[in-house]
């Protein structure tokens, strides 16, 4: 073990990254009962993560060249698979991001998930995620990225059907897996293409080589395009991003870090990770761009048509992640990521935030936490709006820079259309945003009759597990007694302080993360910074594009104060008035209707069923008619040897008589 | 006429005869008498290859005589076991012999 | 004056004859002592053949040969002799008058079987091989008054008189081609003339005697019958010594033909096929466990005509293992029967239920008899199976092998259907315990021994068998 | 070679012998002593882990090639050996077929129904198992084979489950019918071979005709591929299992399904290398339909050992694709599969025993909302699932990510259908322990105990097998490929 000691960076990568792992199988193997202590082994673990983290951004952050560590973890034949560290800039950042979300999002937890029957098993899960995931940003080469990919999903699924005896919540998990699955397989297929036609799997190699243009170009497309296919499938894009919002079935923090800030930005982040290789296709690039749009238009009017608070965040996710994808299929690398670390801390603040009004009512129905007084949650509304606020793109938000960032790759597009396509969108966001926030600041007095189709069966549910899991605290000697308490911060103690500084440090970051744009920039593009002439910067051109963007913002606000907050407003929307239009967002554009159709008559009702049946009568059988035939001809033959000494000798005698004519003939 | 192929035709038909008469009579001593029949067809055979062919005179004869007095030993335990089946069925049909089968 | 050492083993045997010849002509009958004496003398049979293994030498004018091949073939019928007689301590199924000539009768049998594997010379195989049919006949027809037994004996007697002709009728054939009836020059004369009809016939029409003996298609049609309807101690001794000289004569009688002839082998390929399939077939759907493994002795004729069929010294090599692999294992399940049904009434398979508890020895052996039979390793039956299907590969018979395994599989199932009545069926109503004596025990113990041992340390007696068939040719 | 014989400690005969010993042991032990049976089995499934461990440590990667030879003549006259040896492709076979034992001993330890009986038949069909990895001569791999096989019959009919007479019967038939092929197929090949030998490596160094070959092959593919649950030869599999008690299906699907695709390859694919090529094309047809098929059917199976029947046939259809490949990752993740499916399986079938043992059914919709009432049992179940659908760092998933980038090289379609079918693997393993496991606390099944810390241990140990190699694949994958490197070369 003295190779671990001699080099610091090495052991801070290693311990940052297997920490995690083993506080999960520590509080799997010994401490289940011990619900306290599991949660502290594993913040424990995830706090010094983020302190490696931190030094190795510190030490690393001026070294120029990406630095590697890899040992081979599978040689079999020609295919080495290495295991390994990558630091570059790009994972450095990444790094800590997942490593400040992931505690924070524990530290959170201690409050949310207080009392719980499954506390260990919570901690194991997020300790499972937090390895995953960070060994995923780090690898050095494609194969490792995939198997923590799959990891990642594996946590995902865990942790999405945490409430195990909620058959929603199983149903959930199990789509997402499967949905990234189908992903997964493209991303899987168009590796092995990779392998086969190129050799190599390291990501510094494969980056190198397609900007070389030693990889004939047919083998980057087709790869390109199946990779992508495991963006779309982890990303939630379309035709596969209907999983994400089921995937809210989960505990609001997992919402809040795996669906919004880390595990669902994994997509993107990888398509970034091998930029320059997806970049030497431009029809990949092309059609993720595109694919891009479509998500980040679909998911924001299904946005538009739910009242579930963390639908709205899921589909704001999924149209943001949208936003990233066509950020980077433009050409935007680090509008991209930039993108995705502001959203990472205001999309995490969002859903904690949400976390703390369903914590105290109970309920997921933005009308519900209006009526019950949500706006008395000081702390969590502040940090709510300002969330929303960066959310929409406006000054001085993070999410403002970030946005303009994109915006301006897609302006400096030659086709407009897709610029339209995001302007119009941060129009959506903005007014769906701020509908929400509108609706829980100034809730109606009367109950209006608002068509429930879709929103009305989650909600439902989710008032059940809300009141098993009050049950389930009460029972629960540890927990903090916040069970019968309302409404008024000071009476909340401890579990409401757990889940409130982390509110207020992302807050905090929500708030500069933006003024940091440059030195990031800096950072992440390094010294091929300046040649690419500042692409995320806005030249004196741009302006027009600046204040287009941000009146779209504030036009969405507007319009959603015009419904949702004035006095007097009617808090309906424009969509109740086109019944057809809503019905079409709250179904999530039928897509999950094509799906579960799909399923059911060519899986279950077509393949399945005629495999099934084969295997049964034909095969099956098949095999028991041949024993039986076997039987049946023993009856038979056995008439041959009937009781009579006459007849037996005339066998015989035939017999014989058979063979002597066969021979003299 | 006093050739080998006569008394071979001679004695494939005393077997053939025998053959057909165990397939056929239904009496257990006719079924005795007809294996007798058959036991000298084949010991006509002996004897006229023994005439015709073979160059030790007495080996043919030497085993007909064997064949009889055997062919005698074997009427005498098919008697006794005849008789035992008519103490039973108080018959000699060999169509009472018929319980076991399959 | 030396040569009459070579014939001691069936002076012996003879004198065991009269012996009880003369206890026979007793009023008084003692059961009891009769077994004790028996089975010490049988026992010094065994004794007596294996010191006589090494002999070699011809006696009667050439007519009778000793050599490995038959000193081999009398010890596997001492031992078999040996092995029936030791199970007779309970001998219900024959009327306790009669012990002493069924006894009598056992010896004489095996008389006349030692002197068919010796017999080289036509006329002394015919007489040899009626001397043991005769007794044979009456032993059948012996069994105590139930149902069965005079249908059963007159079966019998019939059908082996008509073989008993039709061997004569084909011997006499044999002699009228060849102008001999010594086998040494039989077998020097006889291949040259198997392209001719009438040696074919002449040696189908002789073999058919001794295909009744080992009951192989289509001359099987006693032996389910008398299989059941026989007293049990009798099957056992038909279906193991018995089987034995059959084997030792066909595998003779076939060797004339020197493998010249293609008709005729296909002849043996033909009615190989017919024996394992049929007898396989039937057997399943038997419910009584003697005829079932009557059925099942038709298809092993079969098997063992595999390795006879390929004509060379491996293969006949490989039948006689096959032979000393089947004696042990029908043995084994048949002692298994006798000791259940001690009052020597016809077993039915499901009343082997709950054996496991009532005896977990004979369970055992039982079991280890029956896969014996279906050919599973580690047991005899398994290498006797193996070696004869090497023989016949060597040959180029790839369908013939397979056909065979294809039986063999399908025999699985009836054996296992008796195995799951031992082993998994519970009693409707209890049984009374199976009692199982020291001597039975360690009977057992010496058999499940046996057949793993000679299985998996086949190498010695695949050495004796080579040596005992090159000497069938010399 | 020679010299070199039966110079060291025979560690391999020991290892038979442990099993073969304790079988004897075994049967003198007196009825009713069944707690002193149990101690015995665990003791002498001990001493067989422990020497395959330290066989497994001892073992020289860098050397590689057959070590630990002992070869002595058995059988003169037809050339059969007593030879054994370890290489790369069986010494992880022979590490699983411990480890699956002595947890199997482990599982079946509240077992009360003629325990005696029961664990002598099972060392029996251990005997075989490790024989046949054992053994490099061809007699022996049969006789070992079919000694692996019949014990199954009473094992499945006496102590068994659903249909437990006609499920026994049919797998016994079934696979023992698989050896109508094998051994004529073994026979042929010796009589062809002129050397006269049963000694694999004479026998493959004398080389066949290509037609000799071609016949040969398909016999022994058949043949096996029947144990090795080839499709359409796979329906003993599901209903076998249904069948079959706990600790039996562990070693059943675990081991022995193994020893039909370790035929396949070391005698089909070492002796007819040439038929290999000849039929590889159907090998790999029959795999991949294996694979979806097997996924597709499972998905409408309601009983979880069924659910988990079907899973092998789809598993096992990986080990087929990856021989079929006749690349060295290809036959690398072959046989890493198999070590990787059996421990998975074993754990499988351990999980489905316990609930099994409790609730008496293995009905899906019977069971519902398990997770409840036995968190750790069904923890167990759903960690073999994700091993099943190929989740990463668990040891299976090495082995199908080198079997596909090798099937997709060679037969690009059918590779990607395969890949394709994990899809449906992940839909219909997720779907049991949905249906099973999540979902409301079912009051049918409130009063069950979960699993005590006895019966835990052997499926801990079973998970951390698989973890650990899912961990460190190299330490299993450079043995393997210390074997298969050189025996691709000889192709």
């Amino acid at each position: 073990m003295s190779w671990l000691f001699k080099d610091p960076v090495l052991l801070a990568a290693v311990l940052c990254t297997w920490l995690p792992f083993l506080s999960m199988a520590v509080i799997l193997i010994f401490t289940r009962h011990k619900p306290q202590l599991s949660s502290y082994i594993s913040i424990g673990a995830v706090s010094t993560s983020l302190i490696c983290a931190l030094y190795l951004l510190i030490k690393l952050v001026h070294v120029g060249e990406p630095v590697e560590y890899r040992t081979a973890w599978l040689i079999a034949d020609d295919i080495i698979i290495p295991f390994g560290y990558l630091f570059d800039p790009l994972s450095l950042l990444m790094l800590l991001i997942v490593a400040v979300i992931s505690f924070l999002v524990q530290v959170y937890s201690l409050g949310y998930m207080a009392g719980d029957p499954g506390f260990s098993r919570y901690y194991a899960f997020q300790s499972l995620f937090a390895w995953a995931m960070m060994d995923m940003v780090i690898a050095p080469g494609m194969l490792q990225l995939y198997i923590f990919w799959e990891l990642v999903g594996l946590a995902s699924y865990l942790l999405i059907g945490f409430y195990y005896e909620k058959w929603s919540a199983g149903q959930a998990g199990k789509k997402a897996f499967v949905m990234t699955r189908l992903g997964d397989i493209g991303f899987f297929l168009g590796l092995i293409l990779l392998v086969l036609g190129f050799g190599d799997l390291g990501i510094v190699a494969m980056n190198e080589a397609a900007q070389a243009q030693a990889i004939p170009s047919y083998l980057i497309t087709a790869s390109a395009l199946l990779i992508f296919c495991g963006v779309i499938g982890k990303s939630a894009q379309f035709p596969l991003l209907t999983w994400l919002p089921d995937a809210m079935e989960g505990p609001t923090p997992v919402s809040a870090l795996l669906h919004s800030a880390t595990m669902v930005a994994a997509g993107v982040y990888m398509f970034s990770r091998i930029f320059p290789f997806f970049a030497a296709s431009p029809t990949a690039m092309a059609i993720a761009l595109a694919i891009g749009t479509i998500t980040m238009l679909l998911s924001s009017t299904m946005a538009m048509a739910t009242y579930d608070i963390k639908q709205v965040w899921a589909y704001s996710t999924v149209s943001q992640l949208g936003f990233m994808v066509m950020g980077l299929a433009a050409g935007g690398y680090f509008a991209g990521v930039f993108h995705l670390t502001t959203h990472a801390g205001f999309k995490a603040l969002l859903f904690l935030c949400s976390g703390v009004f369903i914590h105290e009512y109970h309920s997921n129905d933005m009308r519900d936490i209006g009526k019950g007084g949500g706006r008395s949650l000081k702390i969590p509304m502040v940090c709510m709006t300002v969330g929303a606020l960066a959310l929409s793109g406006v000054f001085p938000f993070s999410g403002f820079f970030s946005k303009e960032a994109i915006m301006g790759v897609l302006a400096a597009y030659p086709n407009k259309i897709w610029l339209l396509a995001g302007l119009l969108g941060a129009l959506m966001t903005a007014y769906y945003s701020f509908r929400l926030i509108f609706m829980i600041l100034f809730p109606k007095k009367v109950d209006a009759t608002m068509p429930h189709d879709a929103v009305h069966y989650h909600q439902e549910k989710d008032d059940k597990i809300q009141i098993d899991h009050e049950e389930a605290a009460a029972g629960h000697g540890a927990a903090h007694g916040h069970g019968s308490s309302h409404g008024h911060e000071e009476g909340h103690g401890n579990v409401f302080w757990y889940m409130a500084w982390p509110l207020i440090i992302l807050t905090t970051i929500t708030l500069v993360l933006g003024f940091f744009q440059h030195s990031l920039e800096g950072f992440l593009l390094g010294h091929a910074a300046d040649a690419h002439g500042g692409e995320g910067g806005h030249g004196a051109g741009h302006y027009a594009l600046l204040i287009a963007a941000v009146s779209m913002g504030l036009a969405g606000i507007a319009w959603a104060y015009y419904e949702f907050g004035r006095k007097g407003a009617s808090q309906e929307g424009f969509l109740a008035r086109l019944p057809k239009t809503q019905a079409l967002f709250a179904n999530r554009w039928y897509i999950d209707r094509f799906l579960r159709r799909f399923l059911d008559r060519a899986i279950y009702g077509g393949l399945t069923n005629v495999f099934t049946r084969n295997d049964r009568r034909v095969i099956d059988g098949g095999i028991d008619g041949f024993c039986l035939f076997t039987i049946g001809s023993g009856r038979l033959f056995s008439f041959l040897q009937s009781g009579m000494l006459q007849y037996n000798l005339l066998v015989m005698v035939a017999a014989v008589g058979l063979v002597v004519l066969y021979f003299v003939v | 006429m006093n050739t080998l192929s006569t008394y071979l035709i001679i004695a494939a038909l005393l077997f053939g005869l025998g053959l057909l008469g165990v397939l056929q009579r239904r009496n257990l001593i006719g079924m005795l008498i007809s294996i007798e029949l058959m036991l000298n067809g084949a010991n006509i055979n002996f004897m006229a290859f023994n005439r015709f062919l073979a160059p030790e005179p007495a080996v043919g004869q030497i085993i007909t005589l064997f064949v009889m007095g055997l062919a005698a030993a074997e009427a005498a335990i098919g008697l006794s076991i005849i008789l035992a089946l008519f103490r039973k069925f108080r018959s000699i049909n060999v169509e009472r012999a018929q319980q076991m089968r399959g | 004056m030396m040569k009459w050492v070579l014939f001691i083993p069936e002076l012996y045997y003879v004198l065991m004859a009269v012996v009880f010849f003369a206890l026979s002509l007793q009023r008084k009958s003692e059961p009891r002592r009769l077994y004790t004496w028996a089975v010490i003398l049988s026992g010094v049979g065994v004794l007596v053949a294996v010191l006589s293994a090494r002999l070699e030498g011809m006696v009667f004018f050439d007519a009778y040969r000793v050599d490995l091949y038959s000193q081999v073939f009398k010890l596997l019928l001492a031992l078999g002799t040996f092995w029936v007689v030791l199970t007779c301590s309970e001998l219900e199924g024959i009327d306790s008058r009669q012990h002493a000539e069924f006894y009598l009768f056992t010896f004489i049998c095996t008389l006349g079987m030692m002197m068919l594997v010796s017999a080289v010379e036509l006329l002394t195989i015919y007489i040899s091989v009626e001397l043991s049919s005769y007794c044979l006949y009456l032993l059948v027809a012996m069994r105590r008054k139930t149902d069965e037994f005079a249908e059963t004996g007159i079966k019998y007697f019939m059908v082996g008189s008509t073989a008993s002709g039709f061997m004569v009728f084909g011997i006499s054939y044999l002699f009228g081609m060849t102008h001999t009836t010594y086998v040494a020059e039989l077998m020097k004369v006889l291949p040259g003339m198997m392209t001719e009809p009438a040696a074919i016939v002449g040696l189908v029409l002789a073999l058919s005697g001794f295909f009744f003996k080992q009951a192989l298609f289509p001359f099987h049609i006693w032996a389910p019958d008398v299989y059941q309807g026989a007293a049990n101690q009798v099957t056992t001794y038909i279906a193991t010594a018995s089987k034995m000289a059959a084997a030792a004569i066909v595998i003779r009688f076939v060797g004339f033909s020197g493998g010249e002839s293609a008709v005729f082998i296909k002849l043996l390929v033909v009615l190989s096929i017919l024996s394992m399939t049929f007898g396989n077939l039937v057997a399943i759907i038997q419910k009584d466990i003697k005829r079932l493994l009557a059925y099942s002795s038709i298809a092993h004729a079969g098997y063992m005509m595999i390795g006879i069929l390929s004509m060379t010294q491996r293969g006949y090599a490989s039948a006689i293992y096959y032979a000393l692999a089947y004696l042990i294992m029908n043995f084994a399940c048949f002692m298994v029967i006798l000791k259940i049904a001690d009052d020597g009434h016809n077993l039915k398979i499901k009343e082997l239920a709950g054996l496991h508890k009532r005896s977990p020895l004979l369970a055992m052996t039982l079991m280890l008899g029956l896969f014996g039979l279906a050919g599973i390793p580690p047991t005899v039956g398994f290498t006797g199976k193996f070696l004869v299907f090497a023989a016949a590969l060597e040959q180029g018979y790839l369908t013939l092998v397979i056909i065979g395994m294809i039986n063999a599989t399908i025999s699985l199932y009836y054996y296992l259907i008796v195995i799951k009545a031992a082993y998994l069926l519970e009693p409707v109503n209890p049984y009374p315990p199976v009692r199982v004596d020291k001597w039975t025990k360690s009977l057992a113990i010496f058999l499940v021994i046996a057949m793993v041992y000679v299985g998996i340390f086949p190498d010695q007696f695949v050495a004796l068998t080579e040596a005992a068939a090159r000497s069938l040719f010399i | 070679m020679t010299s070199m014989e039966m110079a060291h400690f025979p560690i391999l005969t020991a290892i038979l012998m442990s099993t073969v010993l304790g079988l004897i042991v075994i049967m003198f032990i007196p009825d009713g002593r069944d707690k002193l049976v149990k101690q015995v089995s665990l003791v002498f499934s001990g001493i067989g882990l422990i020497l395959c461990l330290w066989l497994y440590h001892a073992y020289d990667v860098e050397k590689g090639g057959l070590q630990f030879v002992e070869r002595t003549l058995w059988v003169k006259s037809l050339g059969i050996y007593w030879f054994m040896g370890v290489d790369g492709i069986n010494l992880p076979m022979l590490l699983l077929t411990a480890v699956v034992l002595f947890t199997g001993v482990l599982t079946m330890w509240e077992l009360e129904n003629r325990v005696k009986e029961f664990f002598a038949f099972t060392f029996l069909l251990v005997a075989g198992v490790y024989g046949v990895f054992m053994s490099m001569d061809l007699f022996w791999i049969f006789v070992w084979y079919d000694v692996s096989l019949f014990p199954m019959y009473p094992l499945i009919a006496i102590w068994g489950g659903t249909r437990k007479e006609y499920g026994g019967m049919k797998l016994t038939l079934y696979l023992l019918a698989g050896s109508v092929l094998i051994l004529p197929g073994i026979i042929y090949l010796w009589a062809e071979g002129g050397a006269h030998t049963f000694d694999l490596f004479e026998l493959a160094r004398g080389g066949f005709s290509p037609q000799v070959q071609n016949i040969a092959f398909l016999m022994l593919y058949l043949g096996f591929g029947v144990l090795a649950g080839v499709w359409p030869f796979h329906t003993w599999s599901p209903v076998g299992h249904v069948a079959a008690p706990t600790a039996v299906s562990m070693i059943h699907a675990g081991v022995l399904m193994k020893l039909g695709a370790y035929g396949i390859l070391r005698l089909g694919m070492t002796l007819c290398p040439e038929g290999l090529v000849y039929w590889a094309d159907l090998m790999a047809l029959l795999a991949t339909v294996g694979i979806v098929y097997g996924a597709f059917v499972g998905l409408a199976q309601t009983d979880l050992k069924y659910v988990i029947g079907y899973s092998s046939v789809s598993h096992m259809g990986i080990v087929g694709l990856g021989l079929s490949t006749m690349t060295v990752n290809g036959i690398n993740g072959a046989v890493f599969q198999m070590f990787a499916h059996g421990v998975m399986t074993a754990l499988f079938f351990s999980a489905v025993g316990y609930i099994y043992d409790k609730t008496h059914t293995k009905m899906i919709p019977d069971l519902g909302g398990l997770s409840k009432t036995m968190p750790v049992a069904s923890a167990f179940f759903i960690i073999a699932a994700f091993a099943g659908i190929g989740v990463p760092c668990m040891a299976s998933f090495w082995a199908e990510l080198l079997v596909f980038i090798s099937a997709v090289q060679t037969y690009p379609v059918r590779g990607i259908f395969a890949v394709l079918g994990l899809v449906v693997s992940a839909l219909f393993m997720l779907r049991v322990v949905m249906s099973t496991f999540y979902g409301e606390k079912n009051e049918r099944w409130a009063h069950i105990p979960d699993v005590p810390m006895s019966l835990a241990t052997p499926r801990i140990i079973l998970v951390g097998v698989i973890v650990f190699f899912g961990l460190f694949p190299r330490m299993i994958l450079d043995v393997i490929q210390s074997a298969v490197i050189p025996f691709v070369s000889s192709l």
